[in-house]
């Protein structure tokens, strides 16, 4: 067993446990600290793979911007009467089941399927520069440039953020006005 | 038509005549879409004048059509039989124009284009005796629904619109030789009558136009599924090797790493063509009966008179026998169930009894041109589509089940006529006598007689078609009857009419002749195709046949029980009807003359250029049994 | 790397998406709805960047759409998360069995 | 080029233009009345059309239609008697050369062709034709002679048709007068009675049989302001479609089996003994079936009881359609037809002759209305001439057709002037003493009384004569048979009983109703005319040389001449008795003649009748043995019956209300689907987390399938 090996066996340790953390905790609050747990340990994994920008992407954008966002809207909202929001004993069994059945299939699918064999032993992946250049547009050895898939995320973005924008403004209905006074 | 006029096989000059055919009364309504409301009165002239124009277009189609016929007979016997004029032949011929791009023939009066081509679908027209003849009935009885129309005054426009786009669709269907341009033309026509019934109709307008929607559209799914499943097949070996070895070399160009064997297995080749695969349904006829040994090819030397050229030219015959055996079509099950959703899809337009119920409650609300067209020619549809599709198609299961379907028309003759009796609402007894009548068109088809006595099978067909036509004539007049007697009256409670001879004389006159056309007098139209058919079923199955000539005693009932409460006898209340007017005659009396002509002269008038294509087809059908 | 293989990757991937689809089934509220998706988002890239570093002709196509997904994983939560605040707003809650308003 | 006219070459021609003469009138009386009527309604405002309307006789129907349709009919009938006389003379000089004759005299052409003409098959074709021999040319003849004369009498008794207002006393109403309409029927009438004489072919005959039947139904029902009139009227046209749906079977056996329609040809095929091509039932079906078709015409037992009713028409009607011509057709098929039936068919149709015969005449022996008891009479007779072809006696029976038809057709004139002169009058009972008010009506009657009674040497002796003395052949022949001859007789005696009492109650004595007797006049001369000339007919119409022997008859010769060769062993034995006791025979028929008479004139003649014997009839006779309220019952009420239960089973309505119909079924369909649809909707709770679930479901189950089909 080398060290790359056990090194993954810690990680993937990490984020499976973190991950079981964010179904199982009741508490919104705790599950998103067990979301953190498990995005940072994705992000351990895309070094291992030698993706270091990815990873790097992965703990600015998910680790700094969208679990900050979610612990806003976990703020926000987490005000009202918590007692009606909890999960029965039939949808934890149901729920349990149905995700290891599919747990299960993925796993065999996974397995089945052709397992390659790395190209080389260059452990790193194509860095910010070779991924950027895709993006704008500079093909590579083999032709391949990502200029529209990106025009297109950018423009996607853009309305996203807009529609977001328009959506959260605080626009109360009269009667949830009444019924939030009441 | 327009032959004369333009040098001949340079531009293929039947496509514009068979478009405008279609097109015309379309062309007329988006006219009338930009006409100017201040000219009201216009408005009826243009639609008229469109309708007269159809009219026109279809007379100088049957002209053409005649000296199509014409120049292929016998000069000594001036036979009109010759098998080149045949539709299967001349469609045949057509396809074989536009595999090898060589230029159209201009008086064959078959239009082929490409219209979506990525699933081969086309733009076909064709005429023969069979579709000509109902669409003349077609441009006939519209012509006569718009003059009949004259009194409509609630948004004419879109009124007049909706009744020329009908016809365009039923022109359109009538004409169409391709499946899926015929289902569009079918669909295309039930819009108009949806709303034709829903907007202009009596009080329950909306239940009746949704009914006839609803059962309409249940048959059309039914005719759809067996489009669909008819486009599954392959049907390589029956189109112009041209046409297939295209196929082949594009199924090359798109793989061209596999070898022969797999490019092969790929290129199938699909159709919506009836003519070709009406060849299938026969050649799949031949192998389910144990009669392969008399498939051949068309260009077989070996071909005798018993042998069945169905394969296109320069075929491998063992091969294309062993290919269309390995194909599901030629399981009975398929075939089974491809009949029935034909049958299906047709029965509701003819209508067969139990699918019929939409009809009584449509003609009852429809206004009275909505019902001479619904009743003249909309249920023909039905019949038509049994007679180019569903048998040329399903042979072999038209065969197993003829007996049922003649009894499902027999029921429909005797069931139909006993609830006409029964009625006092007078639409309602003539949609009910339609119902009757239109069973003899399902009875007159089924009668399928084996080889040797094919010339009965033929009255039978010929009686069918016959029959179609001169109910058309006799119903649409009928309707109108009814609708002049609603506008003086403004019911239609056959117990409360009577004495209406007295002072509605030539009113009378007219309606007695359409009542007793409709009750097949020897002398009238509805005589001819009934005979046929009787003779006909009689010696298919001395059941049904019996059952259809004791069916005349309840239609003379109904009729003549109708007749005496509606017309004879004293009623002060009627006492001061006017008789028609100029434009009320104008319909009344061409459909009686009509009648009359058509009863006199059947032959000389109708089957002199129907009779030819008839012919063809049984030829076609009845040597396919042993 | 090379020793462990993809496979592990991708079960490590499968297990994840299971949590995800877990927590959709589980959670009620809306919040724990959308660390749901997060997780099979994350599941999905991680199979992507595992394939850019096993299968040689995705190199540098397995980090494009692993970077579109991140990106658009941050957009949709911004809109999921405008969506509950919205949703909050009207109905005071966030238990998403209250939000059946597309009831047949 | 077909010429009709090319009489030097094909005399037959003579009939088809004669045949079709009488549509002239048709067609422009049609155009007239369209005109006159449509320039009618509109003569209040339209100048131009009230002017062509006076054009046409304004109010007052123009006689002119009449006179024309006379002039057409009579050219027929000139036409015909030149053909007749022509025909006799060729029927000598080309005696030797039957296949000239035939082509001279008949023939046939396409009317309806089907498939590729040059492959000889049968069946290919509907044909018309004519054919003319003895029996046609006599027959037409006869329906052109009687016809032109009723016409003209038609001119007197419908004069008050030409008038502009007609008081209807039956129905309370007055109407316009519609001379130009009778008319119409009447020659349409003629038209397709000549068609059916001259056809060659069942088909054709069909066609003719069935506008006879119109105009038939269009005639009685001429004063359709009655409710009796129109609903007999319909009563005719319905009971004549059994008997047609019957031909029409026959036609399809013919057609199925032989592949033609004409006759001469079947009458080769069969020829009397079983073809090949038929099994021995469908030959007897075949043959019922053609019966049947003369039944209904004919008005034969189960299917007479329209012929009563029928009396509804105006009286020339009646004598024409209803007496002479028409429901002679019957018997004129059924004689035509003569070698396709099978000898069950004949013993089938010699016994319900013998039943109408009894049955009808016992009935007509208690009527008072003086048509009704005419109409009776016709259907006595007719039975009679049936029970004659039945037994084989061909000749009898259509020279027995043709003598009945004239002296029928002078007893319906004269009844029809009687009723013309009394004002409507038609009871027997209210009459009385009228010879001395209309003497020429009186006389010319009684000729036809003695002339319908057999007495010797007027013209229905001849006829009846044969008749009995073929039964009385037929019954000595097999004597399970002898009702056959016993019948006949019985009827004889019958007959001149009723036909007396009819002429005593009528004539003789003293008057029983002053004001009928006071108001009573003779008719005018267009009217006595005809009566004298049928008179003459009706006494010398069958002489022959010499007179007092009943088989000298020279129409009866004539007409021997068609008589179709049959070899059947039965009626041949028959013919040899009926031979051998001629004159027994004759003598037991004028003694039962003489005897009725008798009784006749001792209850009704020698002293006027008592009250009993004048009031209103009743029991069983009268009632016409309850066939018309079993009919009624049976198949009237039945079928409506029916047709209500089915039209409510079709749909319910408010009237019918009914839990399960046809289209409740199919509504039923549609709101299953709908019922479907509104399950369904539960379905959707719209909880996110259950759709997820499903969702996932799904996906598992897909990859389930997935890895099984992938293995």
């Amino acid at each position: 067993m080398s060290f790359p090996v056990i090194l993954f066996l810690i990680v993937a340790a990490t984020t499976t446990f973190s991950a079981l953390g964010v179904v199982l905790s009741r508490s919104v609050v705790r599950s998103a600290v067990w979301l953190l747990g498990a995005l940072i340990g994705i992000a351990v994994c895309y070094f291992l793979l030698g993706a270091e920008f990815l990873g790097a992407a992965q703990l600015i954008v998910y680790v700094g911007g969208t679990l900050v966002l979610m612990v806003f809207g976990v703020m926000i909202t987490n005000q009202g009467p918590f007692a009606g929001i909890h999960t029965k004993p039939v949808e934890w069994i149901l729920g349990g089941s149905v995700a290891s059945l599919l747990f299960a299939f993925l796993v065999t699918f996974s397995l089945r399927a052709a397992q390659p064999s790395p190209v080389s032993n260059v452990d790193t992946l194509p860095s910010a520069g070779p991924i950027g250049a895709a993006f704008l547009g500079v093909p590579d050895e083999r032709g391949t440039a990502f200029l529209l898939p990106f025009e297109i995320v950018s423009i996607h973005l853009l309305v996203v953020l807009v529609a977001a924008a328009y959506l959260a403004r605080a626009k109360r209905r009269p009667a949830a006005k009444v019924e939030s006074h009441g | 038509m327009l032959a004369p006029f333009f040098p001949p096989a340079e531009r293929e000059l039947d496509m514009l005549q068979l478009t405008l055919l279609v097109f015309l009364p379309a062309i007329f309504a988006l006219i009338l879409l930009v006409w100017p409301s201040r000219f009201r009165e216009g408005m009826r002239w243009l639609a008229l004048f469109g309708a007269a124009g159809t009219l026109a277009v279809a007379l100088c189609t049957l002209v053409d059509y005649h000296r199509l016929l014409d120049s292929q007979s016998d000069r000594d016997t001036r036979s009109l039989y010759h098998p080149d004029t045949r539709l299967d032949h001349r469609a045949d011929e057509a396809l074989e124009r536009t595999a090898t791009n060589r230029s159209f023939l201009s008086d064959d009066l078959i239009v082929r284009r490409p219209w979506v081509s990525k699933f081969d679908v086309d733009y076909a027209l064709g005429v023969d005796g069979i579709s000509l003849a109902l669409v003349l009935l077609t441009a006939l009885v519209t012509f006569f629904a718009l003059i009949a129309s004259w009194k409509i005054e609630t948004n004419l426009r879109g009124y007049l619109i909706l009744i020329l786009i009908l016809e365009s669709g039923v022109l359109g269907a009538f004409l169409s030789l391709d499946l899926f341009l015929f289902y569009v033309f079918y669909e295309v026509m039930l819009m108009p009558m949806f709303f034709l019934i829903g907007l202009w109709g009596g009080q329950r307008r909306k239940y009746a136009a949704i009914k006839f929607v609803i059962y309409t559209l249940v048959g059309s799914v039914g005719l759809l599924a067996a489009i669909i499943s008819l486009y599954t097949v392959d049907v390589r070996d029956f189109v112009p090797q041209e046409t297939a070895r295209a196929k082949v070399r594009q199924v090359q160009r798109a793989h061209q790493d596999w070898n022969t064997e797999q490019v092969n297995a790929q290129a199938e080749v699909h159709t919506f063509d009836a003519q070709t695969l009406s060849k299938v349904g026969q050649a799949v006829m031949l192998v389910l009966s144990g009669q392969e040994d008399r498939l051949t090819t068309r260009d077989s030397k070996a071909n005798t008179p018993n042998s069945v050229p169905l394969f296109a030219p320069g075929v491998n015959r063992e091969a294309a026998i062993a290919h269309l055996k390995s194909q599901s079509i030629c399981t009975p099950t398929h075939q089974y169930i491809l009949f029935a959703l034909l049958i299906l899809g047709f029965a509701v337009k003819v209508p067969i009894v139990p699918l019929h119920s939409w009809l009584p409650d449509a003609h009852v609300e429809a206004p009275t041109p909505i019902s001479m067209i619904l009743a003249g020619v909309l249920l023909k549809l039905g019949g038509y589509g049994l007679l180019r599709f569903a048998f040329p198609i399903c042979p072999w299961a038209a065969d197993q089940l003829s007996w049922y379907v003649g009894l499902i028309g027999v029921i429909g003759i005797v069931y139909g006529a006993l609830v006409a009796m029964g009625q006092t609402d007078f639409k309602r007894l003539l949609a009910y006598s339609s119902v009757s009548h239109m069973g003899y068109v399902v009875l007159g088809l089924a009668c399928w007689s084996s080889g040797t006595k094919s010339e009965y099978w033929q009255w039978g067909v010929n009686g069918a078609l016959f029959q179609m036509l001169s109910h058309g004539i006799t119903s649409a007049g009928l309707f109108f009857v009814v609708g002049v007697i609603y506008d003086r009256a403004h019911h239609r409670d056959l117990d409360r009419f009577g004495g209406l001879k007295e002072p509605m004389p030539v009113y009378s006159g007219l309606s007695a002749i359409l009542f007793f056309a409709s009750m097949g007098l020897p002398g009238l139209c509805g005589f001819v195709g009934e005979f046929q058919v009787m003779l006909a079923a009689w010696n298919y199955c001395w059941f049904l046949g019996t059952l259809s000539m004791l069916a005349t005693i309840l239609t003379a009932g109904y009729l003549l029980w109708a007749w005496q409460r509606v017309f004879l006898g004293v009623n002060p209340l009627t006492a001061k009807y006017p008789d028609v007017s100029a434009r009320e005659a104008t319909v009344l009396i061409p459909l009686a003359i009509l009648t009359v002509i058509l009863g006199v002269i059947p032959g000389l008038a109708v089957f002199q250029w129907t009779e030819p294509s008839v012919t063809g087809w049984i030829e076609n059908l009845s040597k396919l049994k042993p | 790397m090379a020793d462990v293989g993809l496979a592990p990757f991708q079960i490590l991937a499968a297990f994840l998406f299971a949590c995800g689809v877990a927590c959709f089934i589980t959670k009620r509220n809306a919040i724990g709805l959308l660390m749901g998706v997060e997780l099979v988002l994350n599941a999905a890239n991680l199979n992507l960047v595992a394939a850019a570093r096993f299968v040689p002709g995705l190199r540098i196509e397995g980090q494009v759409f692993a970077i579109i997904v991140i990106v658009l994983a941050a957009a949709e939560a911004a809109v999921a998360l405008a969506i509950f605040l919205n949703f909050y707003n009207n109905h005071a809650t966030v238990d998403v069995d209250a939000a059946n308003d597309l009831k047949g | 080029m077909f010429n009709p006219f090319d009489f030097a070459e094909h005399p037959g021609r003579a009939y088809l233009v004669a045949t079709l003469l009488p549509l002239i009138p048709v067609l422009l009386l049609l155009f007239a009345a369209t005109i006159r009527n449509m320039a009618r309604s509109r003569s209040g405002t339209d100048s131009f059309a009230s002017r062509i309307y006076w054009l046409f006789g304004g109010d007052q129907p123009l006689k002119t239609g009449g006179t024309l349709s006379i002039l057409f009919l009579l050219g027929s009938f000139g036409l015909s008697v030149w053909g007749l006389l022509q025909f006799h003379e060729e029927a000598h000089t080309y005696h030797d050369f039957p296949q000239e004759f035939a082509t001279r005299w008949s023939e046939r052409g396409d009317w309806l062709r089907i498939g590729t003409s040059k492959t000889i098959r049968p069946a290919t074709a509907l044909e018309i034709g004519y054919h003319i021999d003895q029996l046609t040319a006599l027959m037409f003849t006869m329906v052109t002679g009687i016809g032109s004369l009723i016409f003209i009498y038609s001119l007197g008794y419908m004069k008050r048709e030409t008038e502009d207002t007609v008081d209807d006393h039956v129905a309370h109403t007055t109407r316009r007068g519609r001379f130009g309409r009778f008319y119409l029927y009447l020659s349409l009438f003629a038209f397709s009675m000549l068609n059916l004489l001259i056809a060659d072919n069942l088909f054709q005959i069909f066609v003719g049989w069935e506008l006879v039947g119109v105009c038939s139904f269009f005639l009685i029902g001429f004063y359709y302001e009655r409710k009796s009139a129109s609903s007999a009227a319909n009563k005719a046209f319905l009971v004549n479609r059994v008997g047609d749906a019957g031909l029409l079977i026959a036609m399809a056996i013919a057609f199925a089996s032989f592949g033609t329609l004409n006759i001469q040809e079947l009458g080769g095929r069969i020829g009397g003994s079983q073809p090949v091509e038929l099994s021995h039932g469908l030959w007897i079906l075949m043959g019922l079936g053609l019966f049947l078709g003369c039944v209904g015409k004919s008005a034969q037992i189960p299917l007479q009881t329209w012929l009563p009713d029928a009396m509804e028409g105006p009286t020339p009607v009646s004598a024409l359609i209803h007496a002479a011509t028409m429901v002679a057709a019957g018997v004129y098929l059924a004689g035509r037809c003569y070698p396709l039936f099978a000898p069950e068919v004949f013993l089938t149709i010699a016994y319900c002759g013998l039943i109408t015969m009894l049955v009808s005449a016992s009935i007509a022996l208690v009527m008072t209305d003086i048509k009704r008891v005419l109409a009776f009479s016709t259907c006595s007779q007719l039975g009679m001439m049936m029970l004659a072809l039945g037994i084989g006696a061909w000749t009898a029976g259509l020279l027995h057709l043709l003598t009945h038809a004239f002296f029928k057709a002078l007893l319906f004139l004269g009844a029809g002037s009687v009723i013309h002169g009394c004002h409507e009058e038609q009871d027997l009972r209210q009459m009385g003493g009228l010879r001395r008010k209309m003497p020429v009506t009186a006389y010319t009657m009684l000729i036809g009384v003695l002339a319908i009674s057999g007495m010797p040497f007027f013209s229905g002796w001849y006829s009846k004569d044969q008749i009995l003395s073929a039964a009385m052949g037929a019954s000595l022949s097999n004597h399970l048979h002898a009702l056959l001859f016993l019948g006949p007789l019985l009827t004889a005696g019958l007959t001149a009983f009723y036909m007396f009492r009819l002429w005593f109650l009528a004539f003789a004595g003293e008057p029983r109703n002053r004001t009928v007797y006071n108001h009573a006049r003779e008719s005018p001369w267009s009217m006595k005319w005809p009566l004298i000339i049928l008179a003459l007919g009706s006494i010398g119409v069958a002489w022959g040389w010499p007179l007092w022997d009943a088989e000298a008859s020279y129409l009866g010769h004539h007409l021997h001449e068609a008589e179709p060769i049959l070899n059947h062993p039965a009626f041949s034995h028959a013919h040899i008795l009926a031979e051998e006791y001629h004159v027994v025979a004759g003598g037991l028929a004028l003694l039962a003649g003489v005897l009725g008479a008798g009784y006749a004139w001792s209850r009704y003649g020698r002293h006027a009748p008592t009250a009993a014997q004048l009031q209103e009839p009743r029991g069983l006779l009268a009632k016409r043995w309850y066939f018309d309220d079993v009919y009624d019952f049976v198949f009237l009420r039945g079928t409506q019956k029916l047709a209500e239960q089915a039209a409510s089973a079709d749909r319910s309505s408010p009237e019918r209300p009914r839990r399960f119909t046809l289209d409740g079924a199919m509504s039923g369909l549609a709101s299953l689907v709908q019922r479907g649809g509104h399950a369904l909707r539960r379905t959707q709770t719209g909880q996110v987390r259950q759709y997820v679930l499903v969702l996932v479901l799904t996906l598992i189950g897909l990859l389930g399938m997935l890895s099984v089909l992938a293995r």
